[in-house]
Protein backbone atom coordinates (compact mmCIF):
# COMPACT_ATOMS: atom_id res chain seq x y z
CA UNK A 1 0.00 0.00 0.00
CA UNK A 2 1.03 3.51 -0.66
CA UNK A 3 1.79 5.76 2.68
CA UNK A 4 0.67 8.75 1.07
CA UNK A 5 -1.88 9.91 -2.16
CA UNK A 6 -4.49 12.09 -2.84
CA UNK A 7 -7.31 13.07 -5.15
CA UNK A 8 -9.22 16.26 -5.92
CA UNK A 9 -13.47 16.46 -6.95
CA UNK A 10 -15.56 19.71 -7.91
CA UNK A 11 -19.34 19.46 -8.69
CA UNK A 12 -22.57 21.14 -8.86
CA UNK A 13 -24.24 22.65 -5.39
CA UNK A 14 -27.11 20.06 -6.45
CA UNK A 15 -28.11 18.33 -3.72
CA UNK A 16 -28.33 14.76 -5.39
CA UNK A 17 -24.44 15.30 -5.15
CA UNK A 18 -24.65 15.22 -1.85
CA UNK A 19 -24.31 10.77 -2.27
CA UNK A 20 -22.02 11.02 -5.08
CA UNK A 21 -19.72 12.89 -2.61
CA UNK A 22 -20.10 10.53 0.29
CA UNK A 23 -19.19 7.84 -1.85
CA UNK A 24 -15.80 9.19 -3.77
CA UNK A 25 -14.17 10.24 -0.77
CA UNK A 26 -15.50 6.86 0.81
CA UNK A 27 -13.95 5.20 -2.16
CA UNK A 28 -10.59 7.11 -2.03
CA UNK A 29 -10.18 6.25 1.90
CA UNK A 30 -11.10 2.86 2.07
CA UNK A 31 -7.24 2.30 0.18
CA UNK A 32 -6.30 2.92 4.14
CA UNK A 33 -8.39 -0.49 4.96
CA UNK A 34 -10.36 1.34 7.33
CA UNK A 35 -13.01 0.23 9.93
CA UNK A 36 -16.47 0.43 8.73
CA UNK A 37 -17.20 3.16 11.60
CA UNK A 38 -14.43 5.42 10.46
CA UNK A 39 -15.59 5.01 6.82
CA UNK A 40 -19.12 5.95 8.08
CA UNK A 41 -17.77 8.94 10.18
CA UNK A 42 -16.26 10.13 7.60
CA UNK A 43 -18.95 10.25 4.87
CA UNK A 44 -21.54 11.72 7.87
CA UNK A 45 -19.01 14.13 7.98
CA UNK A 46 -18.32 15.21 4.46
CA UNK A 47 -22.25 15.26 4.13
CA UNK A 48 -22.78 17.50 6.79
CA UNK A 49 -20.04 20.13 5.25
CA UNK A 50 -21.17 19.84 2.03
CA UNK A 51 -24.76 20.07 2.71
CA UNK A 52 -23.99 23.26 4.63
CA UNK A 53 -21.95 24.90 1.10
CA UNK A 54 -25.09 23.91 -0.67
CA UNK A 55 -27.82 24.98 1.58
CA UNK A 56 -26.38 27.99 3.16
CA UNK A 57 -23.28 29.19 1.13
CA UNK A 58 -24.87 28.93 -2.35
CA UNK A 59 -28.90 29.66 -1.15
CA UNK A 60 -29.71 26.14 -2.75
CA UNK A 61 -28.42 27.60 -5.80
CA UNK A 62 -27.58 24.09 -7.95
CA UNK A 63 -25.35 25.74 -10.51
CA UNK A 64 -22.38 26.89 -7.92
CA UNK A 65 -19.44 24.81 -7.74
CA UNK A 66 -18.15 22.77 -4.78
CA UNK A 67 -14.76 21.41 -3.87
CA UNK A 68 -13.51 18.68 -1.88
CA UNK A 69 -9.46 17.60 -1.47
CA UNK A 70 -8.81 14.66 0.22
CA UNK A 71 -5.51 13.55 1.13
CA UNK A 72 -3.80 11.05 3.31
CA UNK A 73 -0.28 10.80 4.77
CA UNK A 74 0.23 7.19 6.64
CA UNK A 75 -3.51 7.14 8.41
CA UNK A 76 -3.70 10.93 8.82
CA UNK A 77 -6.37 11.55 6.23
CA UNK A 78 -7.37 15.43 5.83
CA UNK A 79 -10.41 16.22 3.87
CA UNK A 80 -11.24 19.84 2.78
CA UNK A 81 -14.39 20.85 1.36
CA UNK A 82 -14.68 24.28 -0.47
CA UNK A 83 -17.37 26.69 -1.42
CA UNK A 84 -17.11 30.30 -2.80
CA UNK A 85 -20.77 31.23 -1.54
CA UNK A 86 -21.52 33.66 0.63
CA UNK A 87 -19.13 33.05 3.50
CA UNK A 88 -19.91 33.34 7.69
CA UNK A 89 -20.24 36.25 9.51
CA UNK A 90 -19.07 34.56 12.81
CA UNK A 91 -17.93 31.15 12.90
CA UNK A 92 -18.05 30.65 16.39
CA UNK A 93 -21.22 31.63 16.82
CA UNK A 94 -22.27 29.45 13.73
CA UNK A 95 -20.35 26.39 15.30
CA UNK A 96 -22.10 26.06 18.23
CA UNK A 97 -24.78 23.42 18.95
CA UNK A 98 -28.28 24.25 17.37
CA UNK A 99 -27.19 27.31 15.86
CA UNK A 100 -28.87 27.78 12.52
CA UNK A 101 -29.69 30.32 9.88
CA UNK A 102 -32.32 28.49 8.27
CA UNK A 103 -35.88 29.36 8.86
CA UNK A 104 -37.39 27.03 6.14
CA UNK A 105 -35.66 24.27 6.13
CA UNK A 106 -35.70 21.78 9.05
CA UNK A 107 -31.72 22.31 10.07
CA UNK A 108 -31.07 20.97 13.47
CA UNK A 109 -28.31 23.55 14.08
CA UNK A 110 -25.90 19.85 14.11
CA UNK A 111 -23.87 20.10 11.29
CA UNK A 112 -20.66 21.85 12.83
CA UNK A 113 -21.08 19.32 16.08
CA UNK A 114 -21.80 16.23 13.51
CA UNK A 115 -18.14 17.05 11.92
CA UNK A 116 -16.92 17.40 15.18
CA UNK A 117 -17.83 14.72 16.64
CA UNK A 118 -17.13 12.36 13.92
CA UNK A 119 -13.48 13.70 12.96
CA UNK A 120 -10.72 14.54 15.12
CA UNK A 121 -10.38 18.35 14.19
CA UNK A 122 -12.48 20.93 12.43
CA UNK A 123 -11.31 24.35 11.23
CA UNK A 124 -13.43 26.88 9.61
CA UNK A 125 -12.51 30.13 7.39
CA UNK A 126 -14.94 31.99 6.04
CA UNK A 127 -14.76 35.11 4.73
CA UNK A 128 -18.37 36.78 3.87
CA UNK A 129 -19.05 37.04 0.35
CA UNK A 130 -15.99 35.08 -0.60
CA UNK A 131 -16.59 31.73 0.64
CA UNK A 132 -15.81 28.48 3.12
CA UNK A 133 -13.53 26.29 3.43
CA UNK A 134 -13.49 23.66 6.30
CA UNK A 135 -10.61 21.69 6.66
CA UNK A 136 -11.09 18.21 8.99
CA UNK A 137 -8.03 15.42 9.93
CA UNK A 138 -8.79 12.29 11.24
CA UNK A 139 -6.38 9.44 11.92
CA UNK A 140 -7.40 6.29 11.13
CA UNK A 141 -6.75 3.43 13.41
CA UNK B 1 -40.44 3.92 2.48
CA UNK B 2 -43.37 2.00 4.20
CA UNK B 3 -46.72 2.74 5.85
CA UNK B 4 -48.84 0.73 8.50
CA UNK B 5 -51.52 1.69 10.81
CA UNK B 6 -51.77 0.33 14.30
CA UNK B 7 -55.10 2.12 16.08
CA UNK B 8 -53.71 5.91 16.23
CA UNK B 9 -50.08 5.32 15.47
CA UNK B 10 -48.68 5.58 12.02
CA UNK B 11 -45.62 2.96 10.98
CA UNK B 12 -43.09 4.72 8.78
CA UNK B 13 -40.66 2.45 8.10
CA UNK B 14 -37.13 4.14 6.55
CA UNK B 15 -35.19 2.60 4.29
CA UNK B 16 -31.75 4.03 2.43
CA UNK B 17 -30.04 7.24 3.17
CA UNK B 18 -31.20 10.26 5.04
CA UNK B 19 -29.63 13.60 3.56
CA UNK B 20 -30.80 16.55 3.27
CA UNK B 21 -31.31 15.63 -0.60
CA UNK B 22 -33.76 12.68 0.41
CA UNK B 23 -35.10 14.28 3.88
CA UNK B 24 -37.11 16.43 1.30
CA UNK B 25 -39.10 13.91 0.04
CA UNK B 26 -39.51 11.72 3.07
CA UNK B 27 -40.79 14.64 4.77
CA UNK B 28 -43.13 15.36 2.18
CA UNK B 29 -44.53 11.82 2.34
CA UNK B 30 -44.65 11.31 5.82
CA UNK B 31 -47.06 14.54 6.20
CA UNK B 32 -48.96 13.44 3.63
CA UNK B 33 -49.61 10.18 4.46
CA UNK B 34 -49.71 11.39 8.60
CA UNK B 35 -52.71 13.90 6.80
CA UNK B 36 -54.25 11.27 4.89
CA UNK B 37 -55.02 8.61 7.67
CA UNK B 38 -55.67 11.05 10.39
CA UNK B 39 -53.17 9.10 12.71
CA UNK B 40 -52.15 10.84 16.34
CA UNK B 41 -48.43 8.78 17.10
CA UNK B 42 -45.61 8.26 14.39
CA UNK B 43 -43.51 5.51 14.75
CA UNK B 44 -40.18 5.06 13.08
CA UNK B 45 -38.70 2.19 11.65
CA UNK B 46 -34.85 2.40 11.39
CA UNK B 47 -34.34 -1.33 10.73
CA UNK B 48 -33.06 -0.25 6.77
CA UNK B 49 -31.29 3.07 7.49
CA UNK B 50 -27.83 2.73 5.96
CA UNK B 51 -26.66 6.56 6.52
CA UNK B 52 -28.12 9.61 8.27
CA UNK B 53 -26.40 12.65 8.66
CA UNK B 54 -28.18 15.73 10.72
CA UNK B 55 -30.60 16.46 7.92
CA UNK B 56 -32.27 13.34 9.74
CA UNK B 57 -32.15 15.09 13.14
CA UNK B 58 -34.28 17.77 11.53
CA UNK B 59 -36.64 15.80 9.93
CA UNK B 60 -37.68 14.26 13.02
CA UNK B 61 -37.61 17.72 14.88
CA UNK B 62 -40.56 18.63 12.55
CA UNK B 63 -42.08 15.57 12.81
CA UNK B 64 -42.12 15.89 16.70
CA UNK B 65 -42.95 19.42 16.28
CA UNK B 66 -46.47 18.68 13.96
CA UNK B 67 -47.45 15.42 16.19
CA UNK B 68 -46.64 17.58 19.15
CA UNK B 69 -49.84 20.17 17.96
CA UNK B 70 -52.13 17.15 17.34
CA UNK B 71 -51.80 15.62 21.00
CA UNK B 72 -49.51 12.78 19.86
CA UNK B 73 -46.08 10.90 20.34
CA UNK B 74 -43.07 10.12 18.25
CA UNK B 75 -41.10 7.04 18.75
CA UNK B 76 -38.35 5.26 17.34
CA UNK B 77 -37.28 1.62 16.84
CA UNK B 78 -34.89 -0.68 15.49
CA UNK B 79 -32.12 2.34 15.15
CA UNK B 80 -28.81 1.26 14.22
CA UNK B 81 -25.66 1.75 15.66
CA UNK B 82 -24.17 4.72 13.98
CA UNK B 83 -27.48 6.39 13.84
CA UNK B 84 -27.87 6.18 17.18
CA UNK B 85 -24.63 7.86 17.85
CA UNK B 86 -25.94 10.46 16.21
CA UNK B 87 -29.39 10.61 17.77
CA UNK B 88 -27.95 10.91 21.03
CA UNK B 89 -25.27 13.92 19.75
CA UNK B 90 -28.25 16.07 19.22
CA UNK B 91 -30.20 15.67 22.43
CA UNK B 92 -33.59 14.32 20.37
CA UNK B 93 -33.72 11.77 22.83
CA UNK B 94 -35.70 14.33 25.22
CA UNK B 95 -38.15 14.39 22.74
CA UNK B 96 -39.01 11.53 21.36
CA UNK B 97 -38.56 7.30 22.99
CA UNK B 98 -36.29 4.89 21.75
CA UNK B 99 -37.98 1.17 21.86
CA UNK B 100 -36.52 -1.69 21.25
CA UNK B 101 -38.90 -3.43 19.31
CA UNK B 102 -42.32 -2.62 17.45
CA UNK B 103 -43.93 -4.42 20.22
CA UNK B 104 -42.20 -2.50 23.08
CA UNK B 105 -43.35 0.80 21.46
CA UNK B 106 -46.65 -0.56 21.06
CA UNK B 107 -47.29 -1.60 24.93
CA UNK B 108 -45.96 2.05 25.88
CA UNK B 109 -47.79 4.14 23.27
CA UNK B 110 -50.73 2.14 24.74
CA UNK C 1 -34.62 13.76 -11.02
CA UNK C 2 -31.88 16.82 -12.60
CA UNK C 3 -31.07 16.38 -16.34
CA UNK C 4 -27.94 17.40 -16.73
CA UNK C 5 -25.04 17.86 -13.51
CA UNK C 6 -21.17 17.21 -13.97
CA UNK C 7 -18.49 16.57 -12.04
CA UNK C 8 -14.25 16.69 -12.57
CA UNK C 9 -12.03 14.38 -10.23
CA UNK C 10 -8.38 14.40 -10.00
CA UNK C 11 -5.95 11.95 -8.67
CA UNK C 12 -2.29 11.23 -8.30
CA UNK C 13 -1.58 8.39 -11.41
CA UNK C 14 -1.00 5.92 -8.54
CA UNK C 15 -2.66 2.81 -9.95
CA UNK C 16 -4.24 2.63 -6.28
CA UNK C 17 -6.50 5.18 -8.09
CA UNK C 18 -7.88 2.86 -11.16
CA UNK C 19 -10.46 1.91 -8.34
CA UNK C 20 -11.12 4.70 -6.86
CA UNK C 21 -12.04 6.72 -10.55
CA UNK C 22 -14.02 3.66 -11.38
CA UNK C 23 -16.01 3.95 -8.31
CA UNK C 24 -16.27 7.86 -8.62
CA UNK C 25 -17.80 7.84 -11.51
CA UNK C 26 -20.43 5.16 -11.30
CA UNK C 27 -21.42 7.12 -8.26
CA UNK C 28 -21.97 10.02 -10.02
CA UNK C 29 -23.58 8.17 -13.15
CA UNK C 30 -26.04 6.21 -10.57
CA UNK C 31 -28.25 9.64 -10.27
CA UNK C 32 -29.18 7.92 -13.97
CA UNK C 33 -30.92 4.86 -12.32
CA UNK C 34 -28.70 2.94 -15.17
CA UNK C 35 -28.78 -0.66 -15.64
CA UNK C 36 -26.10 -2.37 -13.61
CA UNK C 37 -24.50 -3.21 -17.11
CA UNK C 38 -24.71 0.03 -18.12
CA UNK C 39 -22.79 1.40 -14.92
CA UNK C 40 -20.35 -1.81 -15.93
CA UNK C 41 -19.39 -0.50 -19.25
CA UNK C 42 -18.57 2.16 -17.99
CA UNK C 43 -16.09 1.18 -15.03
CA UNK C 44 -14.43 -0.48 -17.54
CA UNK C 45 -14.24 2.38 -20.18
CA UNK C 46 -13.05 3.78 -17.56
CA UNK C 47 -10.56 1.86 -16.12
CA UNK C 48 -9.10 1.18 -19.62
CA UNK C 49 -7.93 4.85 -19.99
CA UNK C 50 -7.48 5.94 -16.28
CA UNK C 51 -4.53 2.52 -16.67
CA UNK C 52 -3.60 3.86 -20.54
CA UNK C 53 -2.67 7.40 -18.77
CA UNK C 54 -0.62 5.69 -15.68
CA UNK C 55 1.45 3.00 -17.70
CA UNK C 56 1.61 4.56 -20.92
CA UNK C 57 1.21 8.29 -20.62
CA UNK C 58 3.03 8.15 -17.30
CA UNK C 59 5.29 5.22 -17.41
CA UNK C 60 3.89 4.02 -13.96
CA UNK C 61 5.37 7.54 -12.03
CA UNK C 62 2.76 7.37 -9.65
CA UNK C 63 3.20 11.02 -8.68
CA UNK C 64 1.83 12.70 -11.57
CA UNK C 65 -1.93 14.10 -12.28
CA UNK C 66 -4.79 11.98 -14.40
CA UNK C 67 -8.70 14.38 -14.45
CA UNK C 68 -11.58 13.02 -15.19
CA UNK C 69 -14.52 15.39 -16.50
CA UNK C 70 -17.79 13.56 -16.03
CA UNK C 71 -21.31 15.03 -17.36
CA UNK C 72 -24.67 13.89 -18.27
CA UNK C 73 -27.33 16.04 -20.20
CA UNK C 74 -30.76 13.62 -20.13
CA UNK C 75 -29.16 10.08 -20.29
CA UNK C 76 -26.19 11.39 -22.93
CA UNK C 77 -23.24 10.30 -20.84
CA UNK C 78 -19.83 12.46 -21.48
CA UNK C 79 -16.63 11.10 -19.90
CA UNK C 80 -13.15 12.49 -20.47
CA UNK C 81 -10.15 11.44 -19.07
CA UNK C 82 -6.85 13.63 -19.65
CA UNK C 83 -2.96 13.19 -19.07
CA UNK C 84 0.08 15.25 -19.38
CA UNK C 85 1.83 12.07 -20.10
CA UNK C 86 4.29 11.36 -23.11
CA UNK C 87 1.34 11.55 -25.73
CA UNK C 88 0.44 9.18 -28.44
CA UNK C 89 2.55 9.37 -31.53
CA UNK C 90 0.01 7.69 -33.89
CA UNK C 91 -3.42 7.43 -32.67
CA UNK C 92 -4.83 5.65 -35.64
CA UNK C 93 -2.13 2.53 -34.85
CA UNK C 94 -2.56 2.82 -31.00
CA UNK C 95 -6.50 2.36 -31.02
CA UNK C 96 -6.32 -1.10 -33.14
CA UNK C 97 -6.89 -4.11 -31.51
CA UNK C 98 -3.70 -6.04 -30.06
CA UNK C 99 -1.51 -3.19 -30.90
CA UNK C 100 0.74 -2.36 -27.86
CA UNK C 101 4.05 -0.33 -27.15
CA UNK C 102 4.16 -2.04 -23.95
CA UNK C 103 7.00 -5.02 -23.82
CA UNK C 104 7.52 -5.82 -20.11
CA UNK C 105 4.00 -5.23 -18.53
CA UNK C 106 1.29 -7.75 -20.16
CA UNK C 107 -0.84 -5.51 -22.39
CA UNK C 108 -3.03 -7.62 -23.90
CA UNK C 109 -3.87 -4.16 -26.40
CA UNK C 110 -6.77 -4.00 -26.10
CA UNK C 111 -7.53 -0.96 -24.03
CA UNK C 112 -8.75 1.17 -26.67
CA UNK C 113 -11.01 -2.24 -27.98
CA UNK C 114 -12.74 -2.24 -25.31
CA UNK C 115 -13.61 1.42 -24.74
CA UNK C 116 -14.75 1.20 -27.96
CA UNK C 117 -16.65 -1.82 -27.24
CA UNK C 118 -18.10 -0.49 -24.05
CA UNK C 119 -18.90 2.99 -25.10
CA UNK C 120 -20.96 4.71 -27.81
CA UNK C 121 -18.03 6.56 -29.18
CA UNK C 122 -14.69 7.24 -28.40
CA UNK C 123 -12.52 9.98 -29.51
CA UNK C 124 -8.74 10.33 -28.63
CA UNK C 125 -6.61 13.81 -29.03
CA UNK C 126 -2.79 13.28 -28.39
CA UNK C 127 0.01 15.62 -28.12
CA UNK C 128 3.24 13.88 -28.48
CA UNK C 129 5.20 15.53 -25.39
CA UNK C 130 2.03 17.06 -23.98
CA UNK C 131 -0.86 14.70 -23.25
CA UNK C 132 -3.82 12.65 -24.22
CA UNK C 133 -7.14 13.49 -23.93
CA UNK C 134 -10.10 10.48 -24.43
CA UNK C 135 -13.50 11.35 -24.60
CA UNK C 136 -16.74 9.06 -24.71
CA UNK C 137 -19.97 9.29 -24.72
CA UNK C 138 -23.38 6.98 -24.67
CA UNK C 139 -26.58 7.34 -24.19
CA UNK C 140 -28.11 5.13 -20.95
CA UNK C 141 -31.69 3.45 -22.25
CA UNK D 1 -7.60 -16.05 -3.92
CA UNK D 2 -7.56 -19.87 -3.28
CA UNK D 3 -5.72 -22.95 -4.56
CA UNK D 4 -6.05 -26.37 -4.99
CA UNK D 5 -4.85 -29.53 -7.06
CA UNK D 6 -6.38 -32.00 -8.89
CA UNK D 7 -4.14 -34.31 -10.70
CA UNK D 8 -1.35 -32.00 -12.33
CA UNK D 9 -4.09 -29.46 -12.53
CA UNK D 10 -3.94 -26.36 -10.15
CA UNK D 11 -7.12 -24.91 -9.56
CA UNK D 12 -7.12 -21.04 -8.93
CA UNK D 13 -10.15 -19.62 -7.24
CA UNK D 14 -10.02 -15.85 -8.20
CA UNK D 15 -11.76 -13.17 -6.49
CA UNK D 16 -12.76 -9.61 -6.05
CA UNK D 17 -11.44 -6.89 -8.78
CA UNK D 18 -9.23 -7.32 -12.00
CA UNK D 19 -7.37 -4.30 -13.07
CA UNK D 20 -4.34 -2.98 -13.65
CA UNK D 21 -3.27 -2.93 -10.06
CA UNK D 22 -4.53 -5.73 -8.99
CA UNK D 23 -3.32 -7.94 -11.92
CA UNK D 24 0.44 -7.33 -10.17
CA UNK D 25 -0.12 -9.56 -6.94
CA UNK D 26 -2.34 -12.24 -8.98
CA UNK D 27 0.28 -12.87 -11.53
CA UNK D 28 2.85 -13.03 -9.36
CA UNK D 29 0.91 -15.09 -6.55
CA UNK D 30 -0.34 -17.43 -9.42
CA UNK D 31 3.41 -18.11 -10.85
CA UNK D 32 4.22 -19.03 -7.64
CA UNK D 33 2.01 -21.31 -6.62
CA UNK D 34 1.95 -23.10 -10.46
CA UNK D 35 6.20 -23.38 -9.86
CA UNK D 36 5.73 -24.56 -5.85
CA UNK D 37 2.94 -26.97 -6.93
CA UNK D 38 4.59 -28.37 -9.80
CA UNK D 39 1.75 -27.97 -11.81
CA UNK D 40 0.83 -28.65 -15.46
CA UNK D 41 -2.58 -27.16 -16.54
CA UNK D 42 -4.24 -24.31 -14.74
CA UNK D 43 -7.57 -23.90 -14.23
CA UNK D 44 -9.58 -20.58 -13.65
CA UNK D 45 -12.74 -20.46 -10.82
CA UNK D 46 -13.79 -17.03 -12.50
CA UNK D 47 -17.29 -16.86 -10.10
CA UNK D 48 -16.03 -14.58 -7.19
CA UNK D 49 -14.86 -11.87 -9.45
CA UNK D 50 -17.30 -8.69 -9.75
CA UNK D 51 -15.03 -7.01 -12.26
CA UNK D 52 -12.42 -7.30 -14.94
CA UNK D 53 -10.92 -5.12 -17.50
CA UNK D 54 -8.39 -5.83 -20.41
CA UNK D 55 -5.51 -6.22 -17.84
CA UNK D 56 -7.18 -9.37 -17.09
CA UNK D 57 -6.84 -10.72 -20.85
CA UNK D 58 -3.06 -9.68 -20.11
CA UNK D 59 -3.13 -11.74 -17.31
CA UNK D 60 -4.09 -14.82 -19.14
CA UNK D 61 -1.98 -14.56 -22.05
CA UNK D 62 0.62 -14.22 -19.81
CA UNK D 63 -0.19 -17.52 -17.90
CA UNK D 64 -1.33 -19.37 -21.14
CA UNK D 65 2.28 -18.72 -22.38
CA UNK D 66 4.13 -20.07 -19.28
CA UNK D 67 1.72 -22.97 -19.31
CA UNK D 68 2.04 -23.94 -23.11
CA UNK D 69 6.17 -23.95 -22.41
CA UNK D 70 5.24 -27.05 -19.96
CA UNK D 71 2.80 -28.57 -22.41
CA UNK D 72 0.23 -27.48 -20.18
CA UNK D 73 -3.68 -26.54 -20.86
CA UNK D 74 -5.52 -23.27 -19.74
CA UNK D 75 -9.23 -23.59 -18.47
CA UNK D 76 -11.97 -21.06 -17.24
CA UNK D 77 -15.29 -21.86 -15.60
CA UNK D 78 -17.97 -19.90 -13.53
CA UNK D 79 -17.17 -16.97 -15.97
CA UNK D 80 -19.67 -13.65 -15.10
CA UNK D 81 -21.27 -12.65 -18.21
CA UNK D 82 -19.60 -9.23 -18.22
CA UNK D 83 -16.00 -11.18 -18.25
CA UNK D 84 -17.30 -13.52 -20.80
CA UNK D 85 -17.82 -10.24 -23.01
CA UNK D 86 -14.64 -9.11 -22.88
CA UNK D 87 -12.99 -12.43 -23.52
CA UNK D 88 -14.63 -12.48 -26.45
CA UNK D 89 -13.25 -9.40 -27.49
CA UNK D 90 -10.64 -10.20 -26.96
CA UNK D 91 -10.41 -13.66 -28.60
CA UNK D 92 -8.57 -15.63 -26.11
CA UNK D 93 -11.41 -18.33 -26.51
CA UNK D 94 -8.82 -19.36 -29.13
CA UNK D 95 -6.13 -20.19 -26.56
CA UNK D 96 -8.07 -21.47 -23.93
CA UNK D 97 -11.38 -23.22 -23.19
CA UNK D 98 -14.70 -22.34 -21.30
CA UNK D 99 -16.27 -24.77 -19.68
CA UNK D 100 -19.32 -24.85 -17.58
CA UNK D 101 -18.43 -26.39 -14.48
CA UNK D 102 -15.34 -27.63 -12.63
CA UNK D 103 -16.54 -31.24 -13.53
CA UNK D 104 -16.64 -30.45 -17.21
CA UNK D 105 -13.16 -29.52 -17.69
CA UNK D 106 -12.29 -32.04 -15.27
CA UNK D 107 -13.66 -34.56 -17.93
CA UNK D 108 -12.18 -32.78 -20.56
CA UNK D 109 -8.44 -32.26 -19.34
CA UNK D 110 -8.82 -35.79 -18.25
N1 LIG E 1 -20.61 26.80 3.87
C1 LIG E 1 -21.31 27.73 4.56
N2 LIG E 1 -21.58 28.93 4.02
C2 LIG E 1 -22.29 29.88 4.69
N3 LIG E 1 -22.78 29.69 5.93
C3 LIG E 1 -22.55 28.49 6.54
C4 LIG E 1 -21.82 27.47 5.89
N4 LIG E 1 -21.75 26.42 6.73
C5 LIG E 1 -22.41 26.77 7.85
N5 LIG E 1 -22.89 28.02 7.75
C6 LIG E 1 -23.66 28.77 8.79
O1 LIG E 1 -23.49 28.12 10.03
C7 LIG E 1 -24.75 27.74 10.59
C8 LIG E 1 -24.61 26.46 11.40
O2 LIG E 1 -24.29 25.37 10.56
P1 LIG E 1 -24.56 23.88 11.03
O3 LIG E 1 -23.97 23.68 12.38
O4 LIG E 1 -24.08 22.99 9.95
O5 LIG E 1 -26.14 23.79 11.18
P2 LIG E 1 -27.30 23.78 10.08
O6 LIG E 1 -26.73 23.36 8.76
O7 LIG E 1 -28.26 22.77 10.61
O8 LIG E 1 -27.84 25.16 10.04
C9 LIG E 1 -25.65 27.63 9.40
O9 LIG E 1 -27.02 27.79 9.77
C10 LIG E 1 -25.16 28.78 8.53
O10 LIG E 1 -25.64 30.03 8.96
N1 LIG F 1 -2.65 7.90 -22.31
C1 LIG F 1 -1.72 7.40 -23.16
N2 LIG F 1 -0.51 7.99 -23.26
C2 LIG F 1 0.42 7.50 -24.11
N3 LIG F 1 0.25 6.42 -24.88
C3 LIG F 1 -0.94 5.79 -24.84
C4 LIG F 1 -1.98 6.24 -23.98
N4 LIG F 1 -3.04 5.42 -24.14
C5 LIG F 1 -2.67 4.51 -25.06
N5 LIG F 1 -1.41 4.71 -25.49
C6 LIG F 1 -0.68 3.93 -26.53
O1 LIG F 1 -1.63 3.15 -27.24
C7 LIG F 1 -1.29 1.77 -27.18
C8 LIG F 1 -2.53 0.91 -27.21
O2 LIG F 1 -3.32 1.13 -26.06
P1 LIG F 1 -4.40 0.05 -25.61
O3 LIG F 1 -5.28 -0.28 -26.77
O4 LIG F 1 -5.06 0.58 -24.41
O5 LIG F 1 -3.57 -1.25 -25.26
P2 LIG F 1 -2.57 -1.55 -24.05
O6 LIG F 1 -2.86 -0.62 -22.92
O7 LIG F 1 -2.88 -2.97 -23.70
O8 LIG F 1 -1.19 -1.37 -24.58
C9 LIG F 1 -0.48 1.63 -25.90
O9 LIG F 1 0.35 0.49 -25.91
C10 LIG F 1 0.30 2.95 -25.91
O10 LIG F 1 1.42 2.89 -26.77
Amino acid sequence: MQNSNDMQIEFASNSLNESFARVAVAAFLSQLDPTVDELYDVKMAVSEAVTNSIIHGYDADPNRTIWIRCAYSDRLVTIEVKDEGKGIKNIDEAMQALFTTSEEDERAGLGFTVMQSMMDQVVVESEVGKGTKVTMTKTFY
Amino acid sequence: MEFCMHDTTLIVSLSGEIDHHTSVEIRETVDREYQKRRAKNILFDFSNIVFMDSSGIGLLMGRYRNVSICGGYVGLYNVPTKVDQILNISGIYKLMKLYESKEHAFKSLA
